[in-house]
């Protein structure tokens, strides 16, 4: 095990996150595989169930004493956290990385004010007075535009509406400077212009606080609108990973192709048909053997009979732009040029 | 000044809308009453609706957008008469069906069809699929020549879903198929007009494509006409020949796809077009945003006037005293403002009310980000 | 629907009118409670053909003459009619009623549940004197059931699994499966009669009296009683507990960073026993108006006891008095537990 | 006027200067039958009785349980009552509150008592003659005053007197006179040469009318005994302490050696054979005996039975079997009921021997004038002659057997016990019986004691039993067999017996003077009563009865078939 | 155009069989809930051996008596027979060890009479299960109907079912139990002896304990109201008793079922504990309280007596207990 190089502040290598059940294992994170530097932003983009929540779980070390299996190593500011103990990675959590959930209604204590969920946020890693505590919660309230901080401190969440539980939701993530906020599906509930809201927000303390950020969503839009590198994510494993440009510029994987071509846009003439990826998503447990992707893949003929009997390898097309798939390098930039984009923008 | 009165002064041009027009919404309102205490005293009502009206013609897609709680789906509900309409009326084919009742409304109800937004709710989980889409013979006494399980196999393939699965469950089928089931349904009566809540929303955006796509096949096929209600300005675009927009209750801008989405009159329709994350990385560093502040108020409670004036930046005194009327500035694009945007000449900002004495931009100024 | 909720507090005075709203649903509840309970131990009878002087041949002696059976039909009112017979019962509750004791009359002072006409008490005192029996029963059980179920109810979620879940959860399920007095006549058979550790039933002491004695006599009841019900609590907190463990705020106070005893004893066990502390409510409302079973199967001479006896002696004033009783507990009970609930949990709409 | 109580007295006097521990340890099983055990003249300390049960009453003119007439004289002293010793000579009556037994005028419609002079209340004022007479004016003439027997009401020539609470003057009370403060005289509508033992009840203790309660009295009672009342907890607990005026001079039947009595309600009877058992208390009040599970240890215990006495109860329990109720119309169906029935299977409920003996006449043997006879012999081993069941029920036409009801107070659980023994016996010889369960509450005002009710229901077995309220002939039958007090409710005679020879002769015997030739009637009547077939006993009833070796001066009182309470002392 | 990932043939869009075998591993034919259900009880072994236990108790209450002369004759005794001679009459106890168990009477012998325990056992089975199905089913289909009525229609129809809910809630149970039980004559509506006993004691069981299922269904009534398939129906100009009876009540069944499963033991406890206290079905015909009430006279002389009955009725409401549990785990909503 080698620590990963100074400038990485986070890295997964071939994590593993399976869950035994009734049915069978779920292999709900498969060999996953990525690095994030300070300041940076992460994207996490694939469907419902390819692993995004338990991936970011994992990181947070939140599946630890449960039933999970975890493997493979997480290092974060060169320290292991698979291997490390519950209660160290305990003590990372909130400080050193923190985390921002989907619903924020149902991830806030309905019977603890907003305030007292923050002062205690706050105090378990700064030993300071409840005054303080509560001066800092209100300040940090301020801080994510929540209007009256000092009088809304003392409110139930119930008593907020969708958008500033969110924002208080952040307040609660950011209270001990984390240098790693994670933030899953952060905006899925929440109206268009609030989500904007919320995304300038985030965008703003980011670049104030200088953490590392991870954003999790479905919402190519959303990634679009933060994210400095996208990871996306199939079947529990990463399939393509590229800056943003890469991505949206240069994809190659089928995968991404289809999300990208399935997607209706405001910033383009409307097309005549959206081409839709076919089938649905694969069970994690009886994982298509071959390329997870390979039943719903319209190139899975061209990639000489590899698609269904062997796992396509993670591998650098260039300057860090990885992709997954079996079809050589030309051919898939060949199908995305010539047969791909042109549809897209096409009326 | 109400939108429906509104819509009667310029009669002339309603009329030649009406007259090719399967379903017209007139004035139509919806409030739910807020009571308190043993004795169930009212102490107010939830506007819901309040005061909307359109067209829609034969064969197009009108698609009705909004933010959460704006009362989409209380219209579509209150069209299907699964709701009761507290005003206005709603007409189908020259039928008012405002208040008919049930008894009388049930052949009707062949002709209008809904689609519900979350597929796993709106499958009954103790029926079949072959129950489930055979449901609508069975209510309505329809014979059909070939039986009814042929008649519901042939849908089924008409929706993409295997005929041999008649006998399966819903929940042994995905999110995306579950949508086919229920779009079968709505199929089985070969109805005029289908309202669809929401239909993709619970959906994967991979598997949103196939339900879209499928509705413009069926659309072609079986000359149906929609009534689509959802809150992505996207997938709206994608499959609407016209588009209302809603906010609290109310419809603020009514036109054809491409004027609304091209030139925009509304400031919340500019708004909500704005805040919509695009996928293109470079576009979010030179876009120029406006972004809009707080929250939808709430319709229990609903600001005088302009509802619009709490978050509006080009807000004016008349804004929060006189309530602009739906009026068609340009030809089919209408909109319900003092100051509209990409007004085409000729309409001076305010002049469709006293006039507040104050120019726009004095108000809350507008949030224009770039880069 | 966001924003709808007005930012702030519920105000005091909402607050004290929904406790006012709540105390008037109470009585009026409470009203038709008696009725119904007047009704049928009064139309019932009678409606299947009991007549007055049926009634009354009850409170006659061994020697049933029809004179006598008359005299205590017209002593006791019976002949009237039976909206007269309840007009004088409520207004008994309210102002006090007088009993013919021969050469004087008894006074029964508000409230006046009645008058017994087997020993010739009003039945208010009766209840009254009984009651710090089955106070001293119930809450000694209560005590007990609510600790030992709760903590054995929240080992079990988080040893999900383990031996230890299985095995209390089966123990759990004895407890709810178990006639109360058989594990009654058990346990006194084994630990008052046998072994001699704990005195046997019918030995109970008044506290005021011999707090020793008292807290000897009231072990195996305790015990008894608090294992029925430390069985059901201990299930009910397991599912609540695990269900808790479930949300999402749970997942959030393990984000934060805080310890996994905080994160239970803190964010779990507090939602987790919210919706108990009602169910317990309820509970203790139902056992302070007489724990039958237990009582008759320890010889308590508490609410319960006093009841069946007074069914045994066809004492139909005390009867219906400890039903009205217990149903004012139950009625209470259940008011208390809706305001704290209002006061526990911030989300319950005060409306 | 003093004698009589020679047996009780030797007793008394040869105990008293014995070591009381030797005569403890001496005693064997049911010696307390025959004499007195632990004799002792100790005084002080405090005697414990327990009660499962609530008495209807303390109120000496208000209740109808034996043990609370034979509890109610330590403070309430009645005209006459029985002579304090064990075996037959303790049914003798004896002067209390009169100086002598009743004089009977010479039609025996009249009878006349003087009083003992210097007789005092507790609070020191003098009995008068007319505080017997108001005590028996608000037993038997008030609505309110239900729970004691109305004797008086029925015998005395009352005319339609309202009783002392509707009408205050006592002058309008024609039915006794008192002409002067020590003299009290009964006027009978007809003879009744038995009137002595009516004395002996405890309604004719006296109460002064200023100090009438109505039911309250037994919350304040006016004391005439050697105890007056310290304190009453209705349902709880009930407390004597000495009388200081009262005189022994004046009392030959009582002593008054404990310093306080208390007595405990409502205590779980097992719990009470415990208590008695390990000596926390001293007497079971209620004298019916300990509960089978202190039997089963007391039987297989030789130190624990020597501490017991076996007593008959004056209880006879019995079925009968109603004469109008078909086909109990036919004497051969009653009969072969009579041969059919296994009485040591109807024994077992009572607690087997130690319960009951197996009775086969009306009264019992502890009523004056019984004699043992059997007419319908049922085997060597009382199982019942099948054989003699069937001939009779071929006589009566039902050969196969038929169906009928057998009646039964449902609370109370040995009588059930013994409905589902005797249903058991009579399917045998295939009479098909269904239990009907009453409760016992209403049993005779509602239920058997209805003949409509028992008419209508075709109730053809009912399960009952009775105990004498004076132990003789009339005192136990006249109630249960006199056709002519078949009453609408209230009725005792279930059977319906209506039989013109046994009401003449209980006609006859009541007015016969004589004691030998009235107790021969008695006999006769039985006699008459057990050919009808209509009744038929099970058991004359037993208790095993526990005295703890600390009580002294114990007997089996006869009258009473439980302990004479106001003899008890208790050791240090 | 030949979309490259479009499949041309919007109906050939999604194949549905690889999207099963995606999803559920090998191809499902066709499994309703109910054999899901069904699959997931047959893996809780607890639930299967209650089942069991269940299933042998019916039997046994159903076989009690027929034919020729049924279970309770099995060691050639029957219930109601006393057997005077082999009860020690100082004692009343049974003679012979443990109570006089022997081969003709497997759990031994009744003290007193010496009745048969085993055959009033099985005697007493058929009135417990009776009494319990019985009261059961009252309830269920009593508080199913108010449920579904006061939950679908709400408003002032809500309002009324729920407040007689509180009512009847607000009712000391067992009291009133007793007391009733105590005060019905012995002969009315046409029936009369223990028919009438027992119809009475199925009625106040029965009538009292409806509130409970009636709150579940009405609760479960009110969120299936709010789904969207009810919705659906409705706007197809479905009536009101098609959507209740063919929409919401189907969903109600996994529930209802679950609860009657559970309400069964707790009325056998309810039985039992009315004849422990003396207001149960008439002697002689055994009950399991009954036998425990005389058991508790006698329990130190024969305590089999006691334990016999005791432990029938613990055997018996633990088995429906973990029947319960387990239906309920597998019919779980939240479980799906
Ligand atoms: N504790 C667990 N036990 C078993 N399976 C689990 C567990 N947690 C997650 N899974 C499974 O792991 C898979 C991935 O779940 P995950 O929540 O990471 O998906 P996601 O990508 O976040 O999807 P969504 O967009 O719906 O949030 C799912 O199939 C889920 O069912
Ligand atoms: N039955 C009802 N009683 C009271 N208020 C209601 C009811 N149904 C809807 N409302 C309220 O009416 C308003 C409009 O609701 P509606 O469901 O039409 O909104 P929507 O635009 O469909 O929102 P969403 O996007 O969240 O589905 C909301 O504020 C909602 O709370
Ligand atoms: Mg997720
Ligand atoms: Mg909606």
């Amino acid at each position: 095990m080698t620590a990963p190089a100074p400038e990485s502040f986070l890295e997964l290598r071939d994590l593993r996150i399976h869950f035994p059940t009734d049915d069978g294992l779920v292999r709900s994170v498969d060999g996953l595989s990525f690095r994030l530097d300070r300041g940076r932003t992460l994207g996490i983009v694939g469907e419902s169930g390819s692993g995004k929540s338990v991936t970011s779980l994992g990181i947070l070390g939140l599946h630890k004493g449960g039933s999970a299996r975890i493997s493979g190593e997480i290092w974060l500011d060169g320290e292991e956290l698979v291997s490390a103990s519950a209660d160290h990675v305990r003590t990372l959590r909130g400080k050193k990385m923190a985390m921002i959930f989907q619903d924020p209604l149902s991830a806030m204590h309905p019977y603890y004010t907003v305030g007292a969920q923050i002062i205690e946020a706050y105090r378990i890693h700064n030993d300071v007075s409840k005054a303080v505590a509560r001066k800092h919660a209100i300040d940090m309230l301020g801080r994510v535009g929540i209007p009256q901080p000092d009088k809304r401190v003392d409110d139930y969440p119930h008593h907020f509406s969708g958008g500033m539980r969110q924002r208080a939701m952040i307040a609660m993530s950011l209270s001990c400077d984390p240098e790693l906020l994670i933030a899953d599906e952060p905006t899925t509930a929440l109206d268009v212009t609030v989500q904007a809201q919320i995304l300038d927000l985030m965008r703003d303390l980011q670049s104030e606080f200088n953490s590392a950020l991870i954003v999790i969503t479905h919402d190519l839009g959303v990634v679009a609108e933060l994210s400095d590198d996208i990871l996306v994510m199939y079947g529990g494993k990463g399939v393509e990973y590229g800056t943003a440009e890469d991505i949206f510029y240069r994809p190659e994987h089928p995968y991404t192709w289809g999300l990208l071509a399935s997607m209706p846009r405001l910033d383009r003439e409307p097309t005549e048909r959206l081409l839709p990826i076919k089938g649905s998503p694969p069970s994690l447990i009886n994982v298509p053997s071959g390329c997870a992707f390979n039943p719903r893949c319209t190139f899975a003929g061209r990639t000489a009979g590899k698609a269904t009997t062997e796992v396509p390898q993670l591998l650098e097309t260039d300057g860090g732009h990885l992709v997954r798939c079996h079809m050589p390098r030309a051919e898939r930039r060949s199908i995305w040029e010539n047969e791909i984009k042109p549809i897209m923008e096409s009326t | 000044m109400t939108a429906a009165d509104a819509t009667e002064d310029r009669s002339g041009a309603t009329e030649a809308v009406a007259s090719d027009a399967l379903l017209s919404v007139q004035g139509l309102e919806k409030h739910f009453p807020v009571t308190k205490g043993l004795l169930r005293r009212q102490v107010g009502a939830v506007k819901a609706v309040d005061g909307i009206s359109f067209d829609v013609r034969k064969g197009e897609t009108l698609g009705l957008v909004g933010e959460s709680g704006c009362g989409k789906s209380t219209t579509g509900r209150l069209i299907t008469r699964l709701l009761e309409p507290t005003g206005g009326k709603v007409v189908f084919e020259g039928h008012d069906i405002t208040h008919m009742s049930q008894g009388k409304l049930r052949p009707l109800r062949r002709d209008i069809q809904m689609i519900f937004q979350d597929p796993y709710s709106s499958l009954n989980p103790r029926h079949t699929v072959g129950a489930i889409v055979g449901a609508p013979y069975r209510i309505q006494g329809v014979q059909t020549e070939q039986g009814t399980k042929k008649a519901v196999q042939e849908i089924l393939a008409l929706v993409g879903l295997n005929p041999e699965h008649y006998n399966r469950y819903p929940h042994e089928f995905s999110g995306g198929q579950r949508q086919r089931i229920g779009i079968a349904r709505t199929l089985a009566l070969k109805p005029k007009l289908i309202i669809a809540d929401e239909p993709v929303s619970a959906l994967d955006v991979s598997i949103q494509a196939q339900v879209v796509n499928l509705l413009e096949d069926l659309q072609n096929e079986l000359d149906l006409t929609y009534l689509i209600v959802a809150h992505d300005l996207s997938v709206i675009r994608h499959i609407s020949d016209r588009v209302a927009v809603m906010y609290l209750g109310k419809i603020v801008e009514l036109a054809d796809r491409k004027d609304l989405y091209e030139s925009p009159m509304h400031p919340y329709t500019t708004a909500l077009m704005s805040a919509v994350p695009v996928p293109d990385p470079a576009r979010r560093r030179d876009r120029e945003r406006i972004r809009l502040q707080g929250d939808v108020p709430s319709p229990l409670n609903p600001p005088p006037a302009c509802r619009f004036h709490t978050r509006c930046w080009k807000v004016q005194e008349i804004c929060r005293t006189v309530e602009p009327p739906l009026a068609e500035l340009a030809p089919r694009h209408r909109v319900a403002c003092h100051f509209p945007e990409n007004a085409p000449a000729g309409h001076s900002p305010g002049n469709t009310g006293t006039s507040g004495g104050t120019t726009p931009g004095d108000g809350q100024g507008p949030a224009v980000l770039t880069g | 629907m966001p924003g709808s909720d007005p930012p702030g507090h519920p105000g005091r005075t909402i607050v004290v009118a929904f406790i006012v709203r709540r105390v008037i649903a109470a009585v009026l509840m409470l009203a038709i409670v008696s009725m119904v309970t007047f009704a049928i131990f009064f139309l019932i009878p009678r409606a299947l053909g009991q007549t007055p002087e049926g009634m009354a041949s009850r409170y006659v002696g061994r020697d049933a003459t029809p004179e006598a059976i008359q005299g205590a039909v017209e002593r006791l009112h019976l002949d009237d009619p039976i909206l007269v017979q309840y007009g004088r019962f409520a207004q008994g509750i309210v102002v006090g009623q007088d009993y013919s004791l021969g050469p004087r009359k008894a006074e029964c002072p508000a409230p006046c549940f009645g008058f017994s006409f087997n020993n010739n008490q009003p039945v208010w005192p009766t209840l009254l004197d009984r009651l710090p029996a089955t106070i001293s029963l119930a809450l000694g059980a209560a005590i007990t059931w609510i600790i030992v179920g709760v903590s054995v109810g929240v080992i079990s979620a988080l040893k999900r699994g383990t031996l230890m879940d299985r095995a209390a959860m089966t123990f759990a399920l004895a407890g709810v499966s178990l006639p109360i007095y058989f594990t009654g006549l058990v346990s006194l058979s084994v630990f008052a009669y046998t072994l001699g550790i704990f005195p046997g039933g019918g030995s109970y002491t008044a506290f005021s009296d011999n707090p020793i004695m008292w807290f000897q006599a009231l072990v195996l009841p305790w015990i008894t009683l608090a294992f029925l019900y430390a069985a059901l609590y201990a299930r009910l907190t397991r599912a609540g507990m695990l269900e808790t463990m479930g949300e999402d705020y749970i997942r959030t106070a393990r984000a934060k960073g805080l310890k996994e005893r905080t994160v239970v004893t803190k964010h779990a066990l507090r939602a987790t026993l919210t919706p108990i502390l009602t169910i317990f409510g309820l509970d203790l409302g139902l056992l302070l108006g007489g724990a039958v079973l237990t009582e008759s199967t320890f010889s308590i001479p508490g609410i319960g006891k006093l009841v069946i006896d007074a069914i045994r002696g066809n004492d139909l004033p005390v009867v219906l008095g400890v039903t009205l009783f217990a149903a004012i507990f139950i009625v209470v009970a259940n008011l208390i537990v809706d305001i704290l609930y209002a006061v526990i949990d911030p989300r319950v709409r005060i409306s | 006027a003093c004698g009589g109580t020679a047996g009780g007295g030797g007793n008394t006097s040869s105990g008293g200067g014995q070591g009381t521990g030797a005569a403890a340890s001496a005693a064997k099983h049911n010696d307390g039958y025959t004499k007195v055990v632990n004799a002792s003249d100790t005084k002080g300390g405090t005697l414990k009785f327990a009660l499962s049960d609530e008495p209807d009453s303390m109120d000496p003119g208000n209740t109808y349980y034996a043990w609370n007439w034979n509890f109610t004289r330590l403070y309430a002293r009645p005209l006459l009552t029985y002579s304090p010793e064990p075996g037959d000579a303790g049914l003798k009556l004896v002067p209390d509150l009169a100086e002598a037994a009743g004089e009977a005028s010479e039609d025996g419609k009249t009878w006349t008592y003087k009083l003992k002079k210097g007789i005092k209340y507790d609070d020191g004022t003098e009995v008068k003659a007319a505080d017997v007479k108001y005590a028996i004016a608000r037993s038997n003439f008030t609505s309110e005053l239900t729970d004691g027997p109305k004797y008086f009401a029925e015998y005395l020539d009352a005319g339609d007197y309202k009783g002392p609470y509707k009408d205050k003057n006592l002058d309008n009370f024609k039915g006794i006179e008192t002409p002067d403060d020590h003299t009290i005289v009964f006027k009978l509508k007809k003879p009744f040469a038995e009137f002595d033992f009516l004395v002996a009840n405890p309604q004719s203790a006296p109460v002064p009318q200023a100090k009438d309660t109505g039911l309250d009295y037994e919350k304040a009672l006016a004391s005439t005994g050697p105890y007056k009342l310290d304190s009453y907890e209705v349902g709880k607990q009930f407390n004597l302490v000495k009388n200081e005026n009262w005189d022994q001079a004046t009392d030959t039947t009582r002593k008054q050696l404990p310093d306080r009595i208390e007595v405990q309600f409502k205590q779980a009877a097992d719990d009470i054979d415990q208590r008695l058992i390990n000596g926390q208390i001293h007497v079971d009040l209620g004298g019916t005996g300990v509960q089978p599970a202190a039997r089963a240890k007391i039987v297989g215990d030789p130190k624990l039975k020597d501490s017991t006495d076996n007593p008959f109860t004056p209880f006879n329990r019995y079925a009968m079997m109603s004469t109008a109720v078909k086909p109990f119309d036919n004497i051969d169906c009653r009969k072969a009921v009579q041969y059919a029935t296994d009485k040591t299977a109807t024994q077992a409920p009572w607690g087997g021997p130690l319960g009951g003996e197996i009775g086969s006449t009306a009264m019992t043997p502890t009523t004056v004038g019984y004699k043992p006879f059997d007419l319908y012999p049922n085997g060597a081993d009382h199982k019942g002659d099948l054989a003699k069941a069937k001939e009779h029920l071929t006589a009566c036409g039902q050969p196969n057997g038929f169906e009928t009801n057998i009646a039964v107070r449902g609370d109370r659980v040995k009588e059930v016990q013994v409905a589902e023994a005797l249903q058991a016996s009579l399917d045998r010889v295939g009479i098909k019986t269904t239990i009907k369960k009453y409760p016992s509450g209403d049993w005779s005002a509602q239920y058997a004691g209805r003949p409509d009710f028992v008419h209508k229901n075709g109730l053809g077995i009912m399960i009952a039993g009775w105990g004498a309220d004076w132990p003789s002939g009339f005192g136990f039958l006249s109630q249960i067999v006199d056709g002519r007090f078949i009453k609408d409710s209230g009725n005792y005679n279930m059977m319906e017996l209506n039989d013109p020879t046994v009401n003449e002769l209980l006609d006859k015997g009541i007015q016969t003077t004589d004691a030998t030739a009235r107790n021969e009637i008695w006999t006769q009547v039985d006699k008459k009563v057990m050919e009808s077939a209509a009744f038929m006993p099970f058991v004359y009833e037993k208790t095993l009865i526990f005295r703890p070796s600390t009580l002294t001066n114990v007997y089996v009182h006869p009258a009473y078939g439980m302990y004479d309470y106001t003899w008890l002392g208790v050791q240090q | 155009m030949t979309a490259p990932l479009d499949v041309p043939d919007a109906a050939m869009e999604a194949k549905p069989e690889s999207v099963l075998e995606g999803v559920g591993g090998k191809a499902i034919e066709g499994r309703s809930l109910g054999q899901i259900a069904w699959m997931r009880l047959k893996r809780d072994k607890a639930a299967i051996i209650g089942a069991f236990v269940v299933v042998f108790l019916t039997l046994v209450a159903i076989f009690a008596e027929r034919p020729f002369g049924g279970l309770i004759a099995l060691f050639g005794d029957s219930p109601n027979i006393p057997n005077n001679d082999l009860i020690d009459p100082m004692t009343s106890a049974p003679m012979g060890a443990w109570g006089g168990i022997s081969l003709e009477h497997p759990f031994g012998l009744e003290p007193v009479n010496g009745r048969d325990i085993f055959a009033r056992i099985i005697s007493g089975a058929q009135i417990s299960l009776l009494v319990a199905f019985l009261a059961t089913l009252l309830s269920v289909v009593l508080g199913s109907l108010m449920g579904v009525l006061a939950g679908f229609f709400g408003g002032w129809v809500d309002t009324l079912i729920s407040r007689a809910m509180d009512v009847f809630l607000a009712f000391p149970l067992l009291l009133f139990a007793i007391a009733i039980v105590g005060a019905v004559p012995d002969q009315a509506l046409g029936l009369k002896g223990n028919a009438l006993r027992i119809a009475v004691i199925v009625f106040i069981i029965g009538f009292f304990n409806w509130p409970y299922i009636a709150r579940i269904v009405r609760g479960q009534t009110l969120s299936l109201r709010e789904r969207e398939f009810v919705d659906a129906a409705r706007s197809l100009g479905a009536r009101n008793g098609y959507i209740i009876f063919r929409e919401v009540f189907p969903n109600l069944v996994a529930p209802i079922l679950v609860y009657a499963t559970l309400l069964i033991p707790s009325n056998i406890l309810f039985e039992a504990a009315l004849s422990f206290l003396g207001v149960g079905v008439n002697e002689p015909q055994a009950s399991w309280g009954g036998m425990l009430t005389t058991a508790v006279t006698y329990y130190t002389i024969a305590p089999h007596f006691m334990i016999v009955p005791g432990l029938a009725i613990f055997i018996t409401v633990m088995a429906f207990n973990l029947l319960g549990d387990g239906l309920r785990d597998a019919l779980d909503p939240r479980a799906r």
